[in-house]
């Protein structure tokens, strides 16, 4: 029994419509509750990013930290610890960032950008350790432990921006807005075009940096296996609690990356709101991507699409911009299900003795 | 003595909304399915519950069982949402984490979508009053801390014995257990797992959503978009925090609504520190308590977050 | 059932088998892994649907959607894999398929309790009702399989290689349980123990590559002749027969203590030696302390009091890497889970103790071409059944998985061999093939300690049996002086000496 | 470009919002946007006007870049959040005209910045509640300590101890501007330990508004008029000031056609009409003459001259 060319491709082919038809209806029918034209609404989201410069460079700045973010959890993830906290450690991130460059503004751009950055890893970084360590340690879910950062993180932000770093203009003109002053131009990335910076290529060098350190180095390797089977990596000679809040660290060290970077390239000063639900999205994308960086960087993209094609719906075709959390979720649903069938050997196997019976029996009539 | 009595008679029914919606997820979770999704069905829970008492009484005011007719709307739609989950994950095994992110985004995106098309911005409702219960609301002290409050709370409490009961003295129970650690064993007993899991999760729905309605219709009594504020995550995570247990699930509840409740009172109290930390409180206290109790503890359902393939060997 | 197939993607498990059970007959089903005994079991069960021909029972046609139209037709199975929950107690196990105890508001937990004793009474099968199945011993779990087929009505048996992990005793005490039933039941026994098929079975099917290549009558044939026809040629086990050639003392525990998972002693003051070049067998019944003795000298559990000298250092609450660093090889008990890592490729798998050395990388970065030769060079050395080294380790047989272990730990060139229950579950073929890498190790003068509940395993291979007893060792005989009786007295706790 | 062309055409302004919130949310965004239709009504044909509800500031500078690539004239970011996106495009784009608020810092010439002195509509506030409270405790539910809300509440305390130097008043903070749930909670918690009349500032005051209703003897003192507008509103928001931006954007329309794209920061207090207070028509049994004297007294301070209350900044919760 063998599988014919033919049959592969109708049965992927197949999956696959059926998977967009079915995320299409379920969004036009949301659609068409509350009125809207729905493939107008398609077309914006989906389609009009595409069409113009201006349109791409913003579906760029917005896939730079989900690609950094993704990146990291994904190591976290094939370490065995999911990592929801990305949220938190990007806050952190901005806050170490923003602390350097606060301190020494005068500073040439070569040393205080890196050193900047650097700081912002280091910050994501503790703040990820935290919850590595309870679970290697004392055996805390993660799940539980970053969730709970996240909000002990926002707090601890604001603080900051509204006490320690608060702007000295804001503080003398009474406007008090939690937000730092804008930071020294030493510390601030160069632009491509539009707002698109240089940070691009610091996610796409760290995508290669990340294949090659999971899959091409030892630490990768005992990262990974320590994440796969833990029992067998400490069997094996791996110190897996080791390698657990390690992974944790990087982990949170990309999100504090990602952070100091959306600030470098981006605002320029800490305010309010930057994490925008990054560290969430990026989970999303992580796992979208396969937990791969070869695919994090196309799903990077895709979802900065999405998201920023929905922020266009609500003006160009009056559909509330809710309608972006509607259309992300059901197409991380439709995709994530859409793979697991593919994926499934035995249904392929039994469809493909179906089509043979069907084709053969054609074969006969005919 | 006021201020303790005040407290406790606060976070009481400030924990209702995280009770139930983590009961939910406890059943979810027993059967072996993770649903992270908790949010989202909560949100619509909200937005559905309140949205019928709104559409009957334009807005305006409505007698008091329309709100319970909400409830029930809010319960089915769940129950609903947690059919749909169980499709892509339990039918079509789809990763239950990604899963349920997918659907906290689809519930509070469609909440949120939906609203903002029939009803508006920020909108207060009616909402269910307190039933004192007669004589025993009198009693000092306790009558406040326990027996003054609206139906939904009784409800919310009396339900944690039935959910005990339920998981631990029901054959339903124990069906959801087996199919929850060792799927494969339950299966070759002839429980028919899949069914087992769709049932807990419109189980876990239904209370996701009650939860939602509760805080819609018995405690904010209004609606905004972001009315559920990442409770939905806070539940989930109460039911690592109690290990599964309803018992054990209630005294996180109770104890994060009532650390929540006393960071507002310390505030009001004027000492010099910046409120940020007291906000903080409630998060630290979670992490501080689990990290010394998680060490010993059992883990959860060993199938939990697996998909059951009976052809597939593992 | 008649002309059953069954396929898999790329493989065909069953292959137009048809067999056939009277009423009170007992057929014993044998074959080599992987001959899709299992699966044709698996499929009488309800839990795969065949793809073509069909079941009979009673001379009508069944079609069974699940196991529980199985039950209803009195089909019960024990399963190769224990179908037991582990944190339910052995009554609530059994409630799970015992629907008249489902009252619409209650579990009626006592009427499944009655049930049980009342079983277990009349089989002479001894269980706690209320203990959870963590507490239980293998052998006790065994039991508690039997006793809840039964306590569902079951009328024909079907017994998936119960006795792969049983001490000899609890083996003859079924055995002979088994022939007491046979009047009562009719029964499907697959095993690779031969003397059994042979004590119990009045017919036997033979299969090979998913077909049925032999049909008899049990007493026309030897084990030996039932071998051969298995496996298409004559097994012969090898024995250690070579002189003593043991040198100086490489591994030595004095007064080790170590406790288990539930917190009791379950190594309480052991004592013993294994020398350069010898094999020591360890016999015991499992759950004695074997898995701790394993799991403390290679630095995976934490020891209380006591020394683990190996080669003049102490290994007691040293960590793994240590151990392996010092030249201990380990082949764990667990396959799956602790001696390979799953989704890992196989030559992923076998550089999982060495990604660190020379060989393997350079400057922690990988060295892709000699890992990918390794691979290549093992899986034709140790004769590993897979597609292609890239192939994930968890989706082999069992009995690859156990070569692909081997491979690693003897090609590591350890200075010593600790073997936990190396050939649990696998056949004739497979079981030869370790027996005689093994054997192969002492000739080189590696010592090893090897852990088994098999005797005749143990007394083969041994140049000295210690027998484990309560986490002590009862006493250390010298291979001459083994034989299965006075072992088996000795692992059940009773010294002549004392 | 067909319709930009008419628009410059008909001499119409193209104003474009944004906001973090929704236009209804009864608060800081839903003020602007009714003054913005407001500002429509008063010269009729001259405006011509489009928002974006729900944008954090990074979606903020997107949507930005496309109000202007669409030829919009003015484009109004409606919080200090915005700040720095706008001087960047301010930058970027020296034709056309931005706005942002609060800032009192004077910005590049095609910049307005805007800047309510809310601790004057607080301190009125605070009068009502100082002169109203029966238990001597009012309570204050903040959601961040900055901003226009800190100005407000700090405001609030002012008047409260003016009329009132041994009420207590209970300060808390959400931490967030969002949380309908939380704000409520608190609120209740205030009322439970004595407060009985409370106020609130940002959309999440609803929240606490809403847990007051439940109250049947506390009030609550708004900090926007459209809170008179809901039930419970009606019910128990004595009185409430309302940012009157409709001035404000009156006043940068004239500019813009006259030629002046910015370079201006715009106060907003009593003083310049850029606040209007007013009484509950539904709840006149709180309007006593006390408490009008007073109210009108301070109006008339205010509205004397601005800056009356320069010392808002200096007070300290912690000693409350
Ligand atoms: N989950 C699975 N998916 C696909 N193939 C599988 C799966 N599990 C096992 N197999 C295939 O089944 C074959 C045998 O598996 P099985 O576990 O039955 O081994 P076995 O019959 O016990 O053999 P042995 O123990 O002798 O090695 C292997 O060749 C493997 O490729
Ligand atoms: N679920 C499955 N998925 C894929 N292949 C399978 C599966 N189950 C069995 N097989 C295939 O069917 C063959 C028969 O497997 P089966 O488990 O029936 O062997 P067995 O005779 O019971 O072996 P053993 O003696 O080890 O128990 C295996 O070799 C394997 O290739
Ligand atoms: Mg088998
Ligand atoms: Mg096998």
């Amino acid at each position: 029994m063998k599988m014919s060319r033919t049959f592969k491709f109708v049965y992927k082919l197949g999956i696959m419509l059926v998977a967009a038809l079915a995320a299409l209806l379920m969004a036009s029918i949301i659609l068409w509750m509350i009125g809207a034209d729905v493939s107008q609404t398609f077309y914006t989201i989906c389609f009009l990013p595409l069409t113009k410069t201006l349109h791409m460079t913003e579906v760029l700045i917005r896939a730079i930290p989900l690609c950094i973010l993704a990146l990291g959890i994904s190591i976290a993830y094939r370490s065995g610890i999911i990592n929801i906290g990305a949220e938190g450690q990007m806050a952190m991130g901005v806050l170490a960032f923003t602390a350097v460059a606060l301190a020494a503004p005068d500073l040439p751009r070569p040393l205080l950008l890196p050193m900047a950055l650097l700081a912002g890893v280091l910050g994501g970084g503790l703040w990820g350790f935290i919850p590595g360590i309870l679970k290697a340690k004392l055996k805390v879910s993660e799940l539980l432990s970053t969730v709970m950062l996240n909000y002990i993180a926002a707090q601890f932000y604001t603080f900051c921006l509204r006490v320690l770093m608060l702007d000295p203009a804001e503080k003398m003109t009474g406007s008090g807005t939690p937000q730092s002053m804008r930071l020294t131009a030493n510390i601030e990335l160069g632009r491509l075009s539009g707002r698109l910076h240089y940070g691009l290529f610091i996610a796409l060098v760290l995508a290669v940096l990340v294949y090659l350190l999971m899959w091409k180095t030892t630490f990768g390797y005992k990262m990974r296996a320590a994440g796969s089977q833990d029992r067998a990596a400490r069997y094996g000679g791996i110190n897996v609690s080791k390698y657990l809040a390690i992974s944790m660290i990087i982990s949170g060290g990309f999100a504090g990356l990602a952070g100091g970077i959306e600030i470098a390239g981006v605002h320029r000063r800490a305010i309010e709101g930057v994490t925008n639900n990054y560290g969430f999205s990026g989970v999303v994308v992580a796992l979208f991507g396969g937990l791969h960086p070869a695919g994090i960087v196309p799903a990077s993209f895709l979802f900065g699409l999405l998201i920023y094609g929905s922020t266009l719906a609500p003006t160009r075709v009056g559909v509330p911009a809710n309608i972006v959390q509607v259309m992300q979720g059901l197409i991380i649903i439709v995709i994530v299900t859409a793979q697991m069938v593919l994926s499934n050997k035995y249904l392929e196997a039994r469809m493909c003795r179906r089509w043979n019976a069907l084709f053969h029996k054609q074969k006969e009539v005919a | 003595m006021d201020f303790v009595v005040n407290l406790l008679a606060m976070c009481v029914p400030f924990s209702v909304a995280l009770l139930l919606a983590s009961i939910g997820e406890m059943f979810n979770q027993r059967a072996g399915v993770f649903n992270l999704g908790c949010e989202g069905v909560m949100a619509m829970g909200a937005f559905i519950g309140m949205l019928v008492p709104f559409m009957i009484g334009k807005g305006g005011e409505v007698a008091n069982y329309w709100n319970y007719l909400g409830i029930l709307a809010a319960v089915m739609v769940g129950a609903l949402l947690g059919l749909f989950f169980g499709l892509i994950v339990v039918t079509f095994r789809a990763p239950q984490g990604i899963a349920g992110i997918g659907l906290q985004m689809f519930g509070v995106g469609t909440a949120g979508t939906l609203f903002r098309h029939f009803v508006g911005g920020t909108q207060s409702v009616v909402g269910i009053p307190n039933s004192p219960v007669p004589l025993l609301s009198k009693i000092p002290v306790v009558g406040d801390i326990f027996f003054n409050h609206n139906l939904l709370v009784y409800f919310a409490f009396l339900f944690v014995p039935v959910a005990w009961y339920i998981l631990f003295k029901t054959s339903w129970g124990l069906k959801v257990r087996a199919v929850g650690t060792y799927p494969r064993a339950a299966d070759s007993m002839g429980i028919n797992v899949n069914k087992t899991r769709y049932q807990a999760l419109m189980l876990g729905g239904a209370l996701a959503a009650l939860s939602g309605a509760y805080l819609s219709l018995a405690q904010a009594k209004m609606f905004s978009q972001s009315l559920i504020a990442g409770r939905g995550f806070i539940a989930v995570a109460l039911v690592y925090f109690g290990h599964w247990h309803p018992v054990q699930i209630m005294g996180g509840a109770l104890l994060f609504s009532l650390a929540q409740t006393f960071q507002a009172a310390i505030q009001g109290l004027g000492i010099n520190f910046p409120y940020e930390f007291a906000v903080m409180l409630p998060y630290v206290l979670v992490i501080v308590v689990l990290s010394f109790t998680s060490r010993n503890q059992t883990t959860s359902p060993s199938a939990l977050g697996k998909p059951f393939n009976r052809e597939i060997r593992t | 059932m008649e002309h059953i197939t069954k396929r898999f993607p790329g493989v065909l498990a069953c292959d137009d088998i048809s067999i056939h059970v009277g009423e009170g007959e007992v057929l014993a089903l044998v074959g080599e892994n992987g001959a899709g005994k299992t699966t044709l079991m698996n499929i009488l069960m309800g839990l795969y649907q065949q793809d073509e021909g069909r079941i009979l029972i009673n001379g009508e046609e069944v079609r069974f959607r699940g196991p529980e139209d199985a039950f209803a037709a009195g089909l019960g199975m024990v399963h190769q894999q224990y179908m037991l929950v582990p944190n339910m107690t052995v009554t609530e196990n059994v409630a799970l398929g015992y629907q008249q105890a489902w009252k619409p508001l209650k579990l009626d937990l006592k009427m499944v309790r009655d049930r049980v004793i009342e079983i277990s009474e009349h089989y002479g099968l001894q269980v706690n009702p209320d203990a959870y199945i963590w507490q239980l011993s293998v052998g006790e779990q065994q039991r508690v399989e039997l006793v809840k087929t039964l306590c569902l009505g079951a009328r024909f048996l079907i017994l998936d290689e119960p006795t792969s992990a049983l001490t000899p005793q609890e083996t003859d005490e079924l055995i002979l349980l088994l022939k007491r039933m046979k009047d009562e039941l009719s029964i499907i026994f697959i095993s690779h123990k031969l003397n059994e098929v042979k004590a119990l079975s009045n017919k036997v099917t033979i299969l090979r590559h998913g077909k049925v290549v032999f049909n008899g009558e049990t007493d026309d044939y030897s084990p030996q002749e039932i071998a051969a026809l298995m496996t298409g040629h004559e097994v012969q086990l090898p024995e250690n027969k070579e002189p003593d050639m043991h040198g100086a003392p490489a591994l030595v525990l004095k007064d080790v203590c170590v406790r288990s998972d539930r917190g009791f002693l379950a190594l309480d003051g052991l004592d013993l030696t294994v020398h350069e070049g010898e094999i020591v067998g360890l016999a015991g019944v499992s759950g004695n302390g074997q898995r701790e003795l394993a799991e403390a000298i290679n630095g995976l559990r934490s020891v209380e009091r006591g020394t683990i000298t190996f080669f003049g250092v102490n290994l007691a609450n040293k960590n793994p890497y240590y151990v392996i660093d010092h030249g201990m090889g380990y082949i764990p008990e667990e396959r799956n889970v602790e001696g390979i890592v799953p989704p890992f490729a196989i030559r992923e798998n076998f550089i999982l103790k060495d990604s660190d050395r020379e060989r393997f990388s350079h400057l922690s970065f990988l060295k892709k071409k000699s890992i990918e030769e390794n691979a290549k060079r093992l899986r034709d050395d140790f004769d590993i059944r897979c597609p292609g080294t890239s192939t994930s380790a968890g989706s082999l047989s069992g009995g690859n998985i156990q070569k692909v272990i081997l491979a690693r730990e003897i090609t590591r060139a350890p200075k010593f061999l600790i073997a936990v229950y190396p050939t649990r579950g696998l056949d004739m073929g497979a079981i030869e093939f370790i027996h005689r890498e093994l054997l192969k190790k002492r000739r080189e003068g590696i010592g090893i300690l090897l852990v088994s509940e098999e005797l005749d395993e143990i007394i083969n291979l041994s140049d000295r049996i210690a027998v484990i007893y309560k986490g002590k060792i009862q006493k250390v005989l010298p291979h001459a002086e083994a034989n299965r009786r006075n072992l088996g007295i000795l692992m059940a706790g009773v010294n002549e000496d004392e | 470009a067909s319709e930009t062309a008419a628009a410059k055409e008909s001499g119409a302004v193209k104003i474009a919002l944004i906001i973090e919130n929704t236009i209804d949310d009864k608060g800081w965004c839903q003020a602007m946007y009714d003054g913005i239709v407001a500002a429509q009504a008063q010269m009729p044909g001259k405006i011509e006007f489009s928002y974006s509800e729900n944008m954090p500031p990074v979606d903020a500078g997107s949507i930005a870049r496309q109000y202007v690539a669409d030829g919009y004239d003015l484009i109004v970011a409606h919080g200090a959040q915005y700040k720095n996106l706008i001087l960047e495009m301010a930058g970027e784009y020296p034709d056309v005209s931005f706005a942002f608020g609060t800032s009192a810092e004077v910005g590049p010439s095609n910049v307005f910045t805007y800047m309510p002195e809310s601790e004057e509509t607080g301190y009125l506030s605070g009068l009502i509640a100082g002169l109203t409270t029966k238990q001597n405790i009012v309570g204050l539910v903040g959601p961040v300590d900055g901003g226009d809300a800190a100005r407000y509440n700090r405001g609030f305390v002012l008047g409260v101890k003016a009329v009132n130097p041994d009420a207590k008043i209970q300060v808390a903070h959400t931490g967030s501007f969002s949380d309908y749930v939380k704000a409520g909670e608190v609120a209740t918690s205030q009322i439970k330990n004595g407060a009985d009349v409370l106020t609130g500032s940002s959309q999440q005051a609803i929240g606490a508004l809403r847990a007051t209703a439940e109250s049947p003897t506390a009030m609550w003192v708004g900090q926007d008029i459209a809170q008179f507008s809901t039930a419970e509103g009606q019910k128990k928001c004595i009185a409430a000031s309302s940012y009157n931006y409709a001035a404000v954007i009156v006043g940068m329309v004239d500019k813009i056609n006259s030629g002046v794209k910015g370079g201006e920061c715009i106060p907003m207090n009593f003083n310049n009409d850029g606040f209007i207070f007013e009484f509950n028509p539904a709840l006149p049994q709180y309007k006593t003459p006390e408490i009008t004297a007073a109210v009108d007294k301070a109006l008339a301070d205010f509205k004397a001259a601005p800056g009356v209350l320069a010392n808002w900044s200096s007070v300290d919760y912690s000693t409350l």
